[in-house]
């Protein structure tokens, strides 16, 4: 079965991306990368029992926005892949539409809703033909086949929810971006300098290197790790720039409920 | 200007399909079994005063409307020209139900369907295709159903045995149950509508039918 | 002094268990369509000046009779059969992109919702609101659905031509700006972003690096 449980959890990548841009009364600039992935992710464990193709779905939303975000938290380079930056700018008119379209019908929907709620006030007369009527009716079984009579049964008792799948024997996936700062801000000042690949070799989920890779991300924004790379592609430096005693929880905190 | 309690029995009995004793009126609108039967009386009069092409009556121990005798003849022709319908998509499916699950309750044959089905059934039973053919042994003592004589004569058959087989695209008992299991832990919405239908036990449809 | 015809709308409508399109009603009656739909608006007036606790009323392409939105209350006890269940949202938002958009795939409406929605709309098509109504020609030859009349009963509409325009949903330029905000991608965020991190600005990489 679908999910679709409606509020406060969300039906879908676009029902939340849409609460996230427009009803928090947050200043959109001033959302985090971690709040939503953050966001994403809390969606995605609380879909008790994954639905694989919603979780898809929110995972790839999810990358398009981790990759629009990260694009404006690291600094500009000359040598920006023209090519690269306009698809970036196409995925973003891509999702834009599809977030107006969305919208669009999810405020034709609340249009329907009152319609429906209207009209259900009033009840419809199905009395049906009076007693005296009933033997002028045609035979309204002429033209009923044995077979018409079985296709109906086997519609008529056609799976309807489809079964679940039972996922209960996968682990939950339990990464925040907000957890992972906090360990790096515990492992980096004893590291002192360290590669990405070695940061994340003992991680086997993708998804945790990827909010381990969002956390460093954080870290820089907030100047105290810098970032090395060699070439494209090639492996991620770290360097802690913190201090040995850095205890930044208060200055991360702030950032995330700004 | 029309009372309340007018006004209600009037919106209660247009959408009542059978008549309604003026007794469950009087409780419903909380006002005496005699004064409901006054407001009655006074309607039926307004009706045949105003001349409207159908009476309020009182029949079977209850009030209903229903059609004018003098407009017989034009009801009469509706239901011959008018009702060249055949059993609609619903009825058909519920028939089909009860022929290869006699005898089933209604609440059985609601449970498949996923919907209400008390109306259907009604008609079915009306046209004398489906009959009453005994009760559940259990505690609910439910009303069972099967069809008629009428039913298989109209199929051209000799018995229900003669149904075409189901063959193997009836879902085996473990799809019945991860169905079953599926509308038990559902989302709200579904739920809601599975509710009338989850307080039959035993409504878990045998693979064999 | 009522019509003949008149009265025998009248009869014929407390028959009925659907609306009965105006086209019917002529044939039957042998008086032309608009004298029908005339003489239907007449009645309907009637009922209202009258203070009825009903209506006759045009929906989903025909007439019926049904109990006044006021006496909600009091019908509602009459009728726990065969009442609805709420929709989900996630229904709604469903029906109302098939409503739109019909006939659409579901696929398409998929899309839209940026979830699969074979689930509900299966539990659509089971409530009746929505039926496959013809097949993609393209290659795919997918199935294309649209809304059927049960749905414009439910919602009192007399066809799809009644849905409010789309256009009246379509995000102000506000929502579109927020969103596009929201999802900018060039240099101006930077500045921002960058801006509480500007007491480590020694390490920090100037945003023109």
């Amino acid at each position: 079965m679908a999910y679709e449980v409606a509020t406060p959890v969300f039906e879908g990548p676009f029902d939340l991306l849409l609460h996230l841009i427009l009803r928090e009364q947050v200043e959109i600039w001033d959302i985090t990368l971690s709040t939503i992935v953050d966001a994403y992710l809390g969606e995605l464990t609380r879909m008790g029992a994954l639905d694989l193709d919603v979780a898809t779905e929110f995972l790839l939303i999810a990358a398009t926005l981790v990759e629009l975000k990260t694009r404006r938290m690291l600094p500009g380079s000359d040598d920006v892949d023209l090519d690269e930056e306009l698809a970036l700018w196409e995925e973003r008119d891509l999702l834009l539409a599809r977030l107006l379209e969305c919208k669009t019908f999810k405020d034709a929907s609340a249009a329907l809703q009152r319609l429906s709620e209207a009209a259900e006030r009033s009840f419809p007369r199905r009395a049906g033909l009076e007693d005296r009527f009933l033997d002028l009716t045609p035979d309204l079984m002429a033209g009923v086949t044995a077979e018409k009579l079985r296709a109906a049964f086997l519609k008529a008792v056609a799976p309807k929810p489809v079964p679940r799948v039972d996922l209960d024997h996968v682990a939950p996936i339990r990464a925040s971006v907000r957890d992972a700062i906090d360990e790096l801000a515990d492992e980096l000042p004893r590291a002192g300098r360290i590669t990405f690949r070695r940061l994340t070799a003992d991680l086997v989920e993708r998804l945790a290197v990827i909010v381990r890779f969002l956390a460093v991300l954080e870290l820089f924004k907030q100047g105290l790790v810098d970032l090395d790379q060699g070439e494209r592609f090639g492996d991620i430096e770290i360097v802690w720039l913190g201090g040995e005693h850095a205890r930044l929880d208060a200055d991360l905190v702030d950032a995330y409920e700004g | 200007m029309a009372s309340d309690v007018e006004r209600a029995i009037e919106a209660i009995l247009m959408v009542a399909d059978e008549p309604i004793p003026p007794d469950l009126l009087a409780q419903v609108l909380e006002v005496s079994t005699v004064r409901v039967e006054e407001l009655c009386r006074e309607l039926a009069t307004r009706y045949a005063v105003d001349d409207r092409g159908f009476q309020l009556v009182r029949v079977a121990g209850g009030y209903r409307y229903q059609s004018h005798p003098d407009m017989a003849a034009y009801v009469e022709r509706f239901v011959l020209e008018g009702q060249t319908a055949r059993l609609s998509a619903a009825a058909l499916e519920t028939l089909a139900i009860v022929a290869y699950k006699q005898p089933v309750s209604r609440a059985q044959v609601s449970a498949i369907r996923g919907v209400n089905v008390d109306g259907v059934m009604r008609t079915l039973q009306q046209r004398g295709y489906v009959a009453e053919v005994g009760r559940d042994p259990g505690p609910g003592q439910a009303v069972l159903y099967g069809t008629t004589p009428l039913f298989l004569e109209k199929l051209g058959l000799d018995s229900t045995d003669q149904l075409p087989p189901l063959g193997e695209f009836v879902p085996g008992p473990e799809v019945v149950e991860a169905l079953e299991y599926g509308l038990r832990v559902d989302a709200d919405g579904e739920r809601e509508e599975h509710r009338d239908a989850g307080d039959t036990s035993g409504e878990a449809p045998s693979a064999e039918g």
